[in-house]
């Protein structure tokens, strides 16, 4: 493919099966504007048509496309070659932590599960359903919410997270990031139920602040400081007996 | 499982840790003081037992330290060794246990 | 013959956007006890365009504004060729929309500093009526759909791609959908005594556009293949800033937000000259179509740059400016390799939206009875042309009032109806054709697809392209019938869907191909340059497409201007 | 290959890793500390015994480790208390540093006393 044999050349192992696997080694054509999504596309097909993956939005919004690159979890639509490529290599494993489906591809399952289990959904209140909360955006409430509210789902932060590996049960920091945006929401009818949600014996409390989900988030947000959030608010509550 | 032992133990984890933390200070303070001279026991025993605050802050130390170790030793159990809640917390009890008898000798010791 | 799953349930839908979510909310709403499960080609909520949703939601809220006005926009960016009453539906609904989204779903959207709602300016409005979440509304939108879909007693097919609508045996009603299981590679058919069709359009068969990866026009091609009629299948809207950054790229076409060219940033072409003063006053301020078109002109005269595209570039203004109002885009740029604050940045016009799709009635039902359609599967909402700000709309009004309709439909009429089982078993080797073929060159045909589609269908038209490009489209639908796989291993076979998107894609091209010979007049964003005026507006007519017996037809049908005629408006000072 | 796997080489994990080492080597020692200190009751010899035992510098060294074990731990826990406790956010980093920085000054304060 490389032109005149002057592009660079990019070598790939590539992941392929699931728990029992191989990896299978690739060659493929360097390119500028190139992404490791790029580079698994450029695979599948030109090379083996066979080769799963997930993506859907290509651009950062959709969380689908995570995998595994050079050990790190990463999203792979936005990840420039270049920035992860170590002398021309690139080894792509699927996600951490996850069961696998085939090759690249993890089943997302058990991270929705436990979104739903950390009680990470807005409850409405009966009353006012027909205006717009009044929410000055300067609040610290509101700022607190708004730090961490662009979460895209991905899922990096959870196969960031030993946690997570040594505590099946242990509901992430997806979650629970989820869930602290909830509870400083001034128009969710039941901030207390969002904290005994994630107060169980596998929720915030399980955190080690290890914050690979914050070093690794692509959206730089910080579950970090929303666990360490909720286990202060949490503390609180218990003390005032709330909880 | 009432759900809520972690957080008690997360709680008293942190307090104890908050405790320990001046405690453990002024041990090391005391300690790099202490040694220039080199240790005895006498040395020791005349420090200790020329104020009675000092029972008193290892006493204290020794509770809290009990406490916080055992917590932090459950959670290492629980999270990288094959032992799940019952074998870590087995462990835990007994490290605060052995911890208590065998600071309160010491403490009595020094008192 | 294949071993296929069975499944039953009261109330099927195909798709988890705007459209798909909110059905599902609102038909379990309705009727808490019914059977709901949500079958999507990729994982719920984490697929489709809802979720790319930049700019927001156009909603008639504020104080001045009406949904009188909202409407009177609407009807004449869709250049009266618009179903007034879908229309008139949705800028109503919307209102109530916005509520539930706010305040029962918990939607987080922007404040203004004195803590009420914030609302924006997009463009063809006259007035700022858009309600969004920073510049990432639908992450929010979805985001917030999905966590409370999982909340709820709702049932989920992951990754399970709608194959084709199964009739009964009378052929007079749905009975379900056959789907294949992506994982594994099995087929399973869902008996449902209603099923709503939200997999969103989605022109992909373009070689730059803006839609997620999972679209493919599955749900428009199921349709013509059951005899559904399609309307304004001409319809396809560009937007004007894509990015482009070479072959093999899969973020290639996804949008640059327009607000650089509102910001006074410059299109260049490849000789970094401007140029857009040769085509309208208000140069890069011009409007979507006006601005696509001309990009277009441009790049057909072959200035274009590397990469075939041409530039936009902010590097004259101030950086701290761009760096601030554009993060995100300056983050994606950079992770592409482009510098969008001080350098250029490659870009395209880019397919973004169809406007035709589903002839569909206020309560979202189809001709087929058992099924029902909402979304950007539909057709009539919109005209010729979509409002920035009126998709997710769409999607979520529609998608709600399906909800809404299904739930009492399958408690009064709904039945479990035996399939055709001829139709399943041929939707089967339809499906698995390719597998007892060689191996071919399937990137050939799509990059045909996509080039032909491009150069001769799209934003620049004629009848002369256009009859070229359906006789090309017969040739790919050929070769592509020819085209097999190399391995048997159908478990998570992107390769397979690859195959499968392409022929809808082809099918649903010449969908577009045979509407857009039909209009000879030119709207909104259809351009013939041999038609290249708008025509009478008194008398327009909207096409109508339908698959007979392997043959595209269309008609043309008069648009009926049931709540105003062109010249009047709803609007009192305009009206007084 | 690294030491440590990548998605794991960022400061605050190794952060966490000595933080827990050093909680498990001070939980470790702990008893045997109290031990010996116990031995002080009526029986000074015992310990001064002990306490000569204790000049040679292999145990000399263990010693100086186990001090800079309390006060990495120390350091860490402090860091841990204020990044849980503390509406900090982005100066975890810096707290990190901080924590070993302070280890290994009281460390060499020791050692230096000592030797
Ligand atoms: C980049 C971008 C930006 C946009 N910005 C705006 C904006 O600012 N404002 C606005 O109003 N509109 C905007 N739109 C348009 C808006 O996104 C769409 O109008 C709307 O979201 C469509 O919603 P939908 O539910 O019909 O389809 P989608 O949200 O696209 O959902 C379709 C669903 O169907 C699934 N599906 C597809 N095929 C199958 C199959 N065969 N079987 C099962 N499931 C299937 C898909 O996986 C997906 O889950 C934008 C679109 C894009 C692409
Ligand atoms: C000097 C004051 C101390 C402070 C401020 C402190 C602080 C902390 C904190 C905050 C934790 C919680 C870590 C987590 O769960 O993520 C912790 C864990 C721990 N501490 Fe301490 N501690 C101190 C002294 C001690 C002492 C003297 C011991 C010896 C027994 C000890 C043993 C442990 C152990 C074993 C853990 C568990 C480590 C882990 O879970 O990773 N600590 N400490
Ligand atoms: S917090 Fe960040 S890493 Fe985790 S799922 Fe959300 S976006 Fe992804
Ligand atoms: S990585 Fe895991 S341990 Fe806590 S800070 Fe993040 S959730
Ligand atoms: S493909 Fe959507 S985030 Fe990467």
């Amino acid at each position: 493919m490389a032109a005149a044999g002057t592009e660079k050349s990019l070598k790939v192992d590539i992941w392929r099966g699931d728990d029992d696997g191989y990896y299978q080694s690739f060659t493929v054509p360097h390119e500028t504007s190139q992404t490791i999504l790029d580079v698994v596309t450029y695979v599948q097909r030109k090379l083996d048509a066979t080769l799963s993956y997930r993506f859907a939005c290509r651009v950062g919004m959709c969380g689908s496309c995570a995998m595994t690159v050079n050990g790190r979890p990463r999203w792979t639509c936005r990840t420039h070659v270049d920035s992860v490529a170590e002398d021309g290599y690139i080894k792509i494993d699927p996600l951490r932590n996850f069961p696998r489906v085939k090759d690249l591809a993890v089943d997302m399952t058990v991270f929705f599960d436990k979104w739903r289990d950390a009680k990470a959904r807005f409850v409405p209140s009966e009353a006012d359903l027909d205006g717009f909360a009044q929410v000055d955006p300067d609040s610290r409430e509101r700022k607190e919410a708004s730090a961490a509210i662009e979460c895209i789902g991905c899922g990096i932060c959870y196969a960031a997270c030993d946690l997570v590996s040594w505590n099946p049960d242990y509901l992430g920091p997806a979650a629970l990031n989820r869930a602290w945006t909830l509870v400083n929401d001034v128009r969710d009818a039941d901030p207390n139920g969002h904290l005994k949600a994630v107060a169980g014996d596998a929720g915030c409390h399980a955190c080690h602040s290890q914050q690979g989900c914050t070093s690794h988030c692509p959206k730089s947000l910080s579950p970090t400081a929303s666990i360490a959030g909720l286990k202060r608010k949490s503390f609180a509550a218990l003390l005032k007996g709330a909880l | 499982m009432s759900g809520r032992l972690e957080l008690w133990l997360f709680v008293l984890q942190r307090l104890s840790a908050m405790v320990l933390a001046p405690l453990v200070l002024i041990h090391l303070v005391t300690m790099i003081y202490a040694v220039q001279g080199g240790l005895s026991a006498a040395e020791i025993l005349s420090r200790t037992q020329a104020n009675a605050i000092w029972p008193v802050l290892y006493g204290l130390f020794i509770v809290a330290v009990a406490i916080h170790g055992a917590i932090g030793l459950r959670s290492i159990l629980r999270e990288m060794t094959p032992l799940r809640d019952k074998g870590a917390g087995a462990v835990a009890v007994a490290f605060c246990a052995l911890v208590l008898i065998l600071g309160y000798r010491a403490v009595g010791a020094i008192a | 013959m294949e071993d296929i799953k069975r499944l039953k349930t009261d109330i099927l839908i195909l798709g988890s956007g705007g459209a798909g979510l909110f059905a599902a909310l609102h038909a379990h709403k309705a009727a808490p006890d019914l059977d709901i499960t949500v079958a999507v080609k990729g994982l719920l909520g984490k697929c489709g365009c809802t979720r790319m949703v930049q700019g927001g939601y156009n909603v008639a809220i504020a104080e001045g504004d009406s949904v009188e006005r909202h409407f009177q926009d609407t009807i004449e960016g869709g250049k009266w060729l618009n179903n007034q009453d879908l229309a008139w539906t949705l800028i109503n609904t919307a209102v109530t929309r916005i509520h539930e989204l706010e305040n029962e779903l918990g939607c987080f959207f922007d404040r203004n500093p004195d803590g009420t709602i914030h609302q924006k300016a997009f463009a063809g409005q006259t007035f700022d009526r858009t309600v969004h979440k920073g510049d990432l509304t639908g992450i929010e939108i979805v985001s917030r759909l999905a966590e409370q879909v999982w909340a709820r007693d709702i049932g989920r097919l992951e990754e399970h791609r709608a194959l084709a609508l199964i009739k009964d045996e009378s052929g007079e009603r749905l009975s379900g959908v056959l789907l294949v299981d992506m994982r594994d590679g099995s087929f399973t058919f869902v008996q449902a005594k209603a099923v709503l069709m939200a997999t969103g359009g989605g022109p992909t068969m373009y070689r730059y556009h803006t839609p997620s990866g999972d679209k493919s026009c599955d749900g428009m091609a199921m349709a013509l293949m059951a005899g559904l009629p399609l309307r304004d299948m001409e319809m396809v809207q560009f937007h004007p800033t894509g990015l482009i950054a070479g072959k093999d790229t899969r973020i290639t076409g996804t949008i640059i937000e327009e607000g650089l060219r509102g910001a006074g940033g410059h299109l260049l072409d490849g000789e970094q000259q401007r140029f857009m003063k040769q085509y309208d006053d208000r140069e890069e301020r011009a409007t979507r179509d006006i601005v696509s078109r001309a990009m277009f002109e441009q790049m057909r005269s072959g200035k274009t740059t590397k990469n075939g595209g041409l530039y936009v570039t902010m590097r004259h203004l101030e950086p701290d400016m761009v760096r601030r109002q554009f993060k995100g885009m300056v983050e994606r740029c950079h992770d592409v390799g482009f510098d969008l604050v001080g350098g250029l940045v490659e870009v395209v016009p880019t397919a973004h939206y169809m406007m035709g799709g589903v002839v569909f009635g206020m309560d979202c039902q189809t001709e087929l009875p058992g099924l029902f359609a909402a979304g950007e599967d539909t057709g009539g909402v919109h005209g010729a042309n979509r409002l920035g700000g009126n998709g997710v709309a769409n999607s979520t009004v529609f998608g709600g009032l399906a909800g809404d309709a299904m739930a009492p439909f399958v408690k009064n009429s709904g039945v479990l109806s035996d399939p055709n089982e001829g139709e399943i078993e041929a939707a089967i080797a339809r499906a698995l054709a390719p597998f007892d073929k060689p191996a071919g060159d399937m990137n050939a045909i799509r990059d045909r697809l996509y080039d032909v589609m491009w150069d001769d269908a799209g934003i620049i038209r004629n009848r002369e392209s256009l009859e070229k490009t359906l006789v090309q489209l017969d040739e790919m639908a050929a070769d592509l019938a020819s085209v097999g796989l190399a391995e048997e291993d159908r478990r998570f076979n992107l390769s397979w869907h690859d195959w499968m998107n392409l022929e809808n894609l082809i099918l649903v091209s010449r969908s577009i191909c045979v509407a857009a010979i039909a209009r000879e007049n030119s709207r909104g964003a259809h351009f013939r340059d041999d038609f290249p005026e708008a025509g009478d507006l008194e008398t327009s007519t909207y096409t109508v497409a339908r698959l007979q017996d392997g043959e595209m037809t269309v008609e043309n049908r008069p648009v009926e201007f049931t709540r105003i005629r062109p010249g009047e408006s709803l609007i009192e000072e305009d009206a007084a | 290959m690294s030491v440590i796997a990548a998605h794991r080489n960022h400061p605050t994990y190794w952060a966490f890793l000595l933080h827990r080492l050093s909680g498990l080597a001070l939980a470790i020692f702990l008893p045997v500390h109290l031990y010996v200190l116990s031995m002080a009751v009526g029986d000074g010899a015992r310990l001064d015994a002990f306490l000569d035992w204790t000049q040679q510098p292999l145990v000399k060294l263990a010693e100086v480790i186990l001090v800079i074990l309390l006060a990495l731990h120390m350091a860490g826990g402090l860091r841990l208390l204020a990044v849980e406790f503390l509406p900090w956010r982005d100066s975890q980093k810096t707290f990190a540093a901080f924590a070993g920085a302070f280890a290994v000054g009281a460390g060499i304060l020791y050692f230096l006393n000592v030797v």
